[in-house]
C-alpha cells in the first residue's frame, strides 16, 4: 500500500489551515477539526482505520485529511480490527500518537484485547518504560436507523479497566477540545462518539488548539430542584426534560458526565448535595451500565443527602432493535420526565 | 536448494468476457440447467434493482446491492443441498433464494425488522451476518458439529476481498484444516471494501492462497463465469462431502453498484473501471452463449422480465404490508426463560405504550 | 486432527459413572463430575479448549474426559480464542451443546465479539430460529502466584450484555449443580471458576445430577445487623469476616451472589431491610465493577431501609500486580471488617 | 489448466544432527563468530537450568524454559541491531541476551515482579508477551511506525508453533504484507503448544507458509543448526532492511524441558519423541563442528562453563536481593497524571500497610 515513507516530509508539506472562518459547526465537523489542527502541529499524530482514507470515513469525520497530510499520516487499514488495535498498540509504543477509528461501535469488539491487555498495560508492566498514548475513535449510540451493530452503547467494557480513559463528548466545542486532550494524553483514550447528534446542531467552536480538561463533568444548566446526570447522545433529551420541567416550575440541573473514566464524581456530589434529587439517564442497557457507578458512588458518599431514590432511566436490558423499533428502545424525554417526577414526588 | 513444500493455485475460466468459451467446456455443463440458473441471475437481478429503488423512495433502509454478483452467489447456491449449511455475508440473496429465503425476508431485514432473520426455509441456515468474516467460524463450527455426528452435510460460507483480511477468517480456514472439516470457505473477490481497493487488502497474490495457511484446498475461479462458479463449487463440495476437507474457493467479480445505498462510490472509485467491469458482467455473458447456442432468445428474456417484475412486485407488497413487531418483540426473543426483572421493563414498555 | 466420527458412538462406548463414591471432592473436581455426568446423559454435550483433552486442562478441570469419552467428545483446539468462541457458537447454533474452556480469565478478550456479538444474539436475531446453548468456563480470579494475565476479575465485561447468563460458584456443591444448570440453559452462559478456592476444601457432592437453580443468591450464613454480598473466591475473606465480627457479637449476614446475571436482587433487598446495612465485596476494580450494579439498586429500591451508606470492598482500580504484591491488591478480610465497622458505625 | 499462482517454500540446513556440514556452509561463516554464538548458547542453557532449579526451591514463579532453543533464540538475536525492535513472546531469553537485557530481569519477571520488564538496555524493546501471540501485530505497528518515520530499523517478532493459530499472527501477516513492512515474524516451532503437538494446530504442512496468506517472503530452516538460523535471519533481515519487506521465518526446533515449570509433560508427550530430539539439540551438533575444526575443546568448554556459572550465580544474587516494590507501585504506573480517587486509594493502602 502507499504509505508516504516519511511522514514528517508528508506533514510538513501540508497546506496550513483551511481553518479560521469561524462559521458554526457540527459535532462531527469539530472532530474533524481537532484533528486537522493537531495533525499541523504535531508531526507524530497519525490517523489510522478503514474508509478514513480516500473515503474521509463512512461518517465523514476525516474528510480531506489524507488528500491534505498525505497517506503517510491518514491510513487506510485492512479490514480487520484486531489488526487496527494491534497496530495502534504497536505505533503509539514507538513513540507516535495515533488515533484509530472504529467504523462502529459494535465492531470494537476485537479491540478489546490489545487494549485491556496491552493499551491499558504498557505503562503499568515496564514501570513506565514504555507507554501507548494512543485514542480510538468510536462512532457509538443507536437512533440513525442504521442496519445491526450499528447502534450500540457499549461503554460499560471500557469502564471497569484500569489505565484507559473513556470519553464522551455531546457538543461540537466538547468535541473539539476534548479529542485535542485526548490525543495530548499521554495515556490510552476511547473517545466515543455519539453518532446521533453528530450533526444535530451547530455552533462556533474557534479553531484555537485549546483542549479541555479530560477529567471533569460538565454543568449544562443550573437548577435546585433535582439533578439529571447523563452523557452522550442522550443529553438531548436530558435538556429536553429539564425544559419540560421547567415549564412546570421545576429547576433540573443536567450534568453532561463527559468523562465516564476517571469519573469527576465531586461534582455530581455537589449538585446532589444541593437538589437532594438524582436521575441517571443513558442509552446503554440499565443493568451493570456506567449509570450503576455514579449511583453506586451516591449511595456510598452522598445517602444522607438523598431526599429521594436514585432513579436510572436507560435502555432496556435487551439488545437495542432494529430501526423499525430502536426508538421505543432509547430512553425518551417522556420517560425521564417521569423519572424526575417520581424523585420529585418521593421522600 | 532444499525444498520444504511447493504449491499450486488453478485458475478457472470457460467462458470469456465476451460470451465465448475459451475451451472446452465443464463435463457437467448442462444446458438446461444453465438456463434454469440463468433465469435465476435475472430474478436477482430485477430484485436488486427494485429494492434499490426501494431505498430510494424511503420505504427501505441501507440496502446491499448485488448487483454484478448474480453467477457467483447463483452458482453457490446452486451447489449445495437443502440439508447443508450456508452463512452468508450480507449480499448474498442469490445464493439465499436458491435455498428457500423469500424475498420478503431480505427486505423486512434491511427494513429494520428482524423477523426477515427468522427464514421460512431454510430452517437451519445462519442469518445475515454484520460483523464481518464473523460468520466464516460458524461455518466452520457447523462444519465441526456434521463431523462429529457423522452427517454427510457440508457448510459453506463467503466473505469479500475486505472479509479475507479479517482474522476470523483465518481462522476458520485453519480450523478447518485442522480438524479436516466439510467446509467451504468462498472468498468473493469484488474489487473493494468500500472504499479500500482489493490491492491495499494484502500482499498476497490472489485471495484463494489464504487457504494455503490451513492447508486447504485452493482455487481462483472466474466469478462472473457461472460455468467456472459451479466447476470451483462442484469441487470443494465433492471434496467436503468425501472427506477430503476443506476449501477456499476465490471469485473474481466485481461489485458494480456503491457498497450500500448510504456509500457514494464516486467519491474514490475511477467511473472508467467501473465501465470497463460493465464489460465483464456476468448475465450478458451467459446471455450470449446461450443465445449463441439456441438455449435462449429475446422473447423468452421478455416473457421471463416480466414474470420477475410481477414477482418481486409480489414479495415488495408482502413485505411492505407487514405490521411493526409490538414493542415487547424487543424483549420476547431474548431468553428462553425470561428473568423476572426482564418481565417487568417488558410490562412497563407495554403499558407506556398503552398510554402513548 | 484425529476427531471421532460420530460423536454418539463415543459417548456410548465409553464406561459408566466412575462416580458414586461419595467422598468429599473440591471445587475444581465438582466441576469434572459435572462435566462427566453430563456427557454422560446428553450425547449433544461437548468439551473444548486448549489442552483439555489428553493434558485434562492446565487445571485438570476435564482430567480423564477425554480417555473417558473420545476424542469426538473432547477436543483439543488450536491456540487461538476467537477460534474457540466462533467455533462454539457455531455448533451451538446446529444443536450441541459446546461447553468451552478459556485457558485463564485475561486470555477470553478475544472471544467477546463472538459472545457479544453472536452468543448473546442469535435467540433475538432470528426470532428464536435459532439459539445458542453454550458454556464457557473461565478460571477467574488472582491469588495463585501466577504470571501476568492468568488472574483476572473481568466479569464486568459481560454483566451489561443482554442475552448472557454470568454466573460464579464458590464451593462445590455450587459448582456442580451450577454447571449442570448451565449446560442445560438454552441460552449461553459465562462460568466463571474462582480459581483461587479450586482446591480450597473439600465437601460432599452426590453426583445425582440434581441442576441448582441459574437466579438466585444465596445466604451462606444468617444475621441480622449487616449484609455481606460477595461472590466468588472472595466468599473466603467474607466468611472469614463474618467469622471475626461474631467473635465481636455483631451478626453479620453473607449472601453468595453466584448468579451475577440475571442478578437475584430480591434476596438481597429482603436482607437489607432486616439489617439496613451492606458491605458489597468484590476481587474486580472496585470503579464500574458489578458491585457497583448491586449499590444501585439498593439506592434506587432500598433507599429507606439503609441505615448507612452502602460500603465496597474491591480490588483497587488498578492492575492486579504480579505476584510478590497482588496479595496487597485483593480485598483483605481486615478491609472488610474495617468496611462493615464503618457502616455499623454509621447512621 | 490455467493456474493462478505457484509457491515454493525453501528449508535451510546446513549443519546435520550430527554436527557435519550436509553441503556448502554458507558464506557468511565466520568462525570467531560462530565461537561467540556457541558460548553465548552456553550461556544460555546455563541461566536456564539454574532458573529451572530456582523455581524448584521456590525462590521463583512459574518458569518457562528454554532449553534446545537455544540455537534459534541465539541467532535471532545476533542478526539484529540495536536500533530494531525485538517482540518476543516469552521464552527467547537467548535473543533478549544478545539485546542486552540482563538475566536478573527475566528472573525477576518470572519472580513475580514488574521490574523485571523495565529493562535497562534496550529500552525501546517490547516487554514479555503473555497472550500469545499478540505481540505479533504489535512489531508490525512498531514496523508500520518505522517506515512512516522513514527509519531504518526493522521489527523481529516470535511466535511459537501454538502461536502460530493466533489470528494475530495472521493479522501481522497480513498487514506486514499490505503496508511492505520491514517486519520478520519467526515462528519457533518446537513441536508442542503446552500438551497439543505441532500437527493439531493446523493442516498446512509447514507454518512458513503462512505467510503466503500475507504475500510475504516464506522460509523454513533448522531451527537446531546455527549456520541455517544465521542464514535465514540475515535474509530476512536484509529484505527487511532494504524495503523488500516482511518475511516468515520458520525455525524447527523441539521443547527438550516441560512447556513450563508448571507443567508435567510426561502426561502427554512420549519419552521417546524427547529423547530422539536430544539427537538433534543445537548445542552438541555446534560443538562437534567447533571441535572438528579445531575451533573449540574441552578446556575452553570447562572454563567457559564455570564463568558462566559465576555469571549467573550473580544475577541470581542481584535478583535475591531485590526488596518488593512498596504497595504504591501498583498506582503509581498505571497513569502518567493519575487521578484523584486513584490517589485516595495509593494513600489509603499506604495507610493500610503502614498499620500492618
Ligand atoms: C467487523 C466489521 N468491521 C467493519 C464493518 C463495516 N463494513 C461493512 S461492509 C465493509 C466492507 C466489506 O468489504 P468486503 O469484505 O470486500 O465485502 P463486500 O461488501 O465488498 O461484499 C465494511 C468495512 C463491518 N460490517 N464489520
Ligand atoms: C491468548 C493465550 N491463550 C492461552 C495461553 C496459555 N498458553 C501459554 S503458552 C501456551 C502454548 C504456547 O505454545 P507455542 O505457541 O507453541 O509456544 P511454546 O510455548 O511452545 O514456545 C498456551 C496455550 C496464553 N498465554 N495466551
Ligand atoms: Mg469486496
Ligand atoms: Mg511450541
Amino acid at each position: 500500500m502507499n504509505v508516504a515513507a516519511n511522514a514528517k516530509t508528508a506533514g510538513a508539506a501540508a497546506p496550513a489551515a483551511a481553518a479560521g472562518t469561524d462559521a458554526p459547526i457540527t459535532l462531527i465537523e469539530a472532530i474533524t477539526q481537532a484533528l486537522a489542527w493537531e495533525m499541523r502541529h504535531d508531526d507524530s499524530v497519525v490517523v489510522l482505520g478503514e474508509d478514513v482514507g480516500v473515503n474521509g470515513g463512512v461518517f465523514r469525520a476525516t474528510a480531506g485529511l489524507q488528500q491534505r497530510f498525505g497517506p503517510g499520516r491518514v491510513l487506510d487499514t485492512p479490514l480487520d480490527e484486531t489488526t487496527i488495535a494491534g497496530l495502534t498498540v504497536g505505533m503509539a509504543a514507538m513513540g507516535m500518537k495515533p488515533v484509530a477509528e472504529a467504523q462502529f461501535d459494535g465492531f470494537m469488539y476485537p479491540m478489546v484485547d490489545h487494549i485491556v491487555c496491552h493499551a491499558a498495560r504498557f505503562r503499568y508492566r515496564t514501570r513506565g518504560r514504555l507507554h501507548c498514548p494512543m485514542v480510538l475513535r468510536v462512532p457509538w449510540g443507536g437512533g440513525i436507523r442504521a442496519p445491526e451493530h450499528h447502534s450500540e452503547a457499549n461503554e460499560a467494557i471500557f469502564t471497569n479497566v484500569p489505565g484507559l480513559r473513556v470519553v464522551m463528548p455531546s457538543s461540537p466545542a466538547r468535541a473539539y477540545g476534548l479529542l485535542l486532550a485526548a490525543i495530548r494524553e499521554p495515556d490510552p483514550v476511547i473517545y466515543f462518539e455519539p453518532k446521533r447528534i453528530y450533526r444535530q446542531y451547530k455552533e462556533r467552536v474557534p479553531d484555537d488548539g485549546e483542549a479541555l480538561p479530560l477529567d471533569v463533568c460538565y454543568v449544562l444548566r443550573d437548577g435546585t430542584d433535582i439533578t439529571l446526570v447523563t452523557w452522550g447522545a442522550q443529553v438531548k433529551e436530558t435538556l429536553e426534560a429539564a425544559d419540560r420541567l421547567a415549564e412546570e416550575g421545576i429547576g433540573a440541573e443536567v450534568i453532561d458526565v463527559a468523562t465516564l473514566r476517571p469519573l469527576d464524581f465531586a461534582t455530581i456530589a455537589e449538585s446532589v448535595a444541593r437538589t437532594g434529587r438524582c436521575v441517571i439517564v443513558h442509552e446503554a442497557p440499565k443493568t451493570a451500565g456506567f449509570g450503576a457507578e455514579i449511583a453506586a458512588r451516591l449511595a456510598e458518599e452522598c445517602m444522607y443527602d438523598l431526599l429521594a431514590p436514585v432513579e436510572r432511566v436507560a435502555g432496556y436490558d435487551t439488545h437495542i432493535p432494529l430501526f423499525r423499533l430502536e426508538m421505543k428502545y432509547l430512553p425518551s424525554t417522556a420517560r425521564i420526565v417521569e423519572a424526575a417526577k417520581r424523585a420529585l414526588a418521593a421522600g | 536448494m532444499a525444498v520444504a513444500a511447493t504449491f499450486e493455485i488453478e485458475y478457472l475460466q470457460y467462458l470469456g468476457p465476451d460470451g465465448k468459451p475459451v475451451g472446452a467446456l465443464p463435463e457437467h455443463a448442462d444446458p438446461a440447467r444453465m438456463v434454469e440458473l440463468f433465469r435465476q441471475m435475472l430474478f436477482v437481478r430485477t430484485f436488486d434493482s427494485k429494492a434499490i429503488a426501494l431505498q430510494r423512495t424511503g420505504k427501505l433502509g441501507t440496502y446491499a446491492s448485488c448487483l454484478g454478483h448474480e453467477a457467483t452467489h447463483v452458482g453457490i447456491g446452486a451447489a449445495m443441498r437443502p440439508e447443508d449449511v450456508f452463512a452468508p455475508s450480507y449480499r448474498e440473496y442469490g445464493a439465499q433464494f436458491m435455498r428457500g429465503v423469500h424475498p420478503r425476508e431480505v427486505l423486512m431485514y434491511w427494513g429494520g425488522d428482524e423477523r426477515g432473520n427468522d427464514f421460512e426455509i431454510p430452517r437451519h441456515d445462519f442469518p445475515w451476518c454484520v460483523p464481518i468474516a464473523t460468520q466464516c467460524l460458524h461455518a466452520a463450527g457447523a462444519a465441526l458439529a456434521f463431523k462429529l455426528r457423522g452427517e454427510p452435510r457440508v457448510a459453506v460460507t463467503c466473505c469479500g476481498d475486505g472479509g479475507s483480511s479479517k482474522t476470523d477468517t483465518y481462522a476458520a480456514i485453519n480450523s478447518a484444516g485442522a480438524y479436516d472439516l466439510p467446509f467451504v470457505q468462498c472468498i468473493i473477490n469484488n474489487g473493494w471494501a468500500i472504499s479500500v481497493p482489493r490491492k491495499a487488502q494484502t500482499g498476497a497474490r490472489t485471495l484463494a492462497q489464504k487457504g494455503l495457511a490451513g492447508g486447504l484446498y485452493c482455487l481462483q475461479v472466474d466469478g462472473n463465469d457461472l460455468f467456472a462458479v459451479l466447476e470451483g463449487m462442484r469441487r470443494a463440495m465433492e471434496r467436503a462431502r468425501s472427506g477430503q476437507g476443506g476449501s477456499v474457493v476465490e471469485f473474481l467479480t466485481y461489485r458494480l453498484h456503491d457498497h450500500t445505498t448510504a456509500d457514494d462510490a464516486r467519491r474514490y472509485r475511477d467511473e472508467a473501471e467501473v465501465k470497463a467491469a460493465w464489460e465483464r458482467e456476468p448475465i450478458a455473458r451467459l446471455r450470449t452463449w446461450l443465445t449463441d447456442n439456441g438455449h435462449w432468445d429475446e422473447e423468452r428474456e421478455r416473457a421471463w422480465a416480466e414474470e420477475c417484475g410481477r414477482r418481486v412486485d409480489a414479495e415488495i407488497d408482502a413485505y411492505l404490508g407487514t405490521q411493526v413487531q409490538p414493542v415487547e418483540a424487543m424483549f420476547d426473543y431474548l431468553y428462553a426463560d425470561p428473568p423476572p426483572d426482564l418481565l417487568a421493563q417488558r410490562a412497563a414498555a407495554i403499558a407506556r405504550e398503552q398510554r402513548a
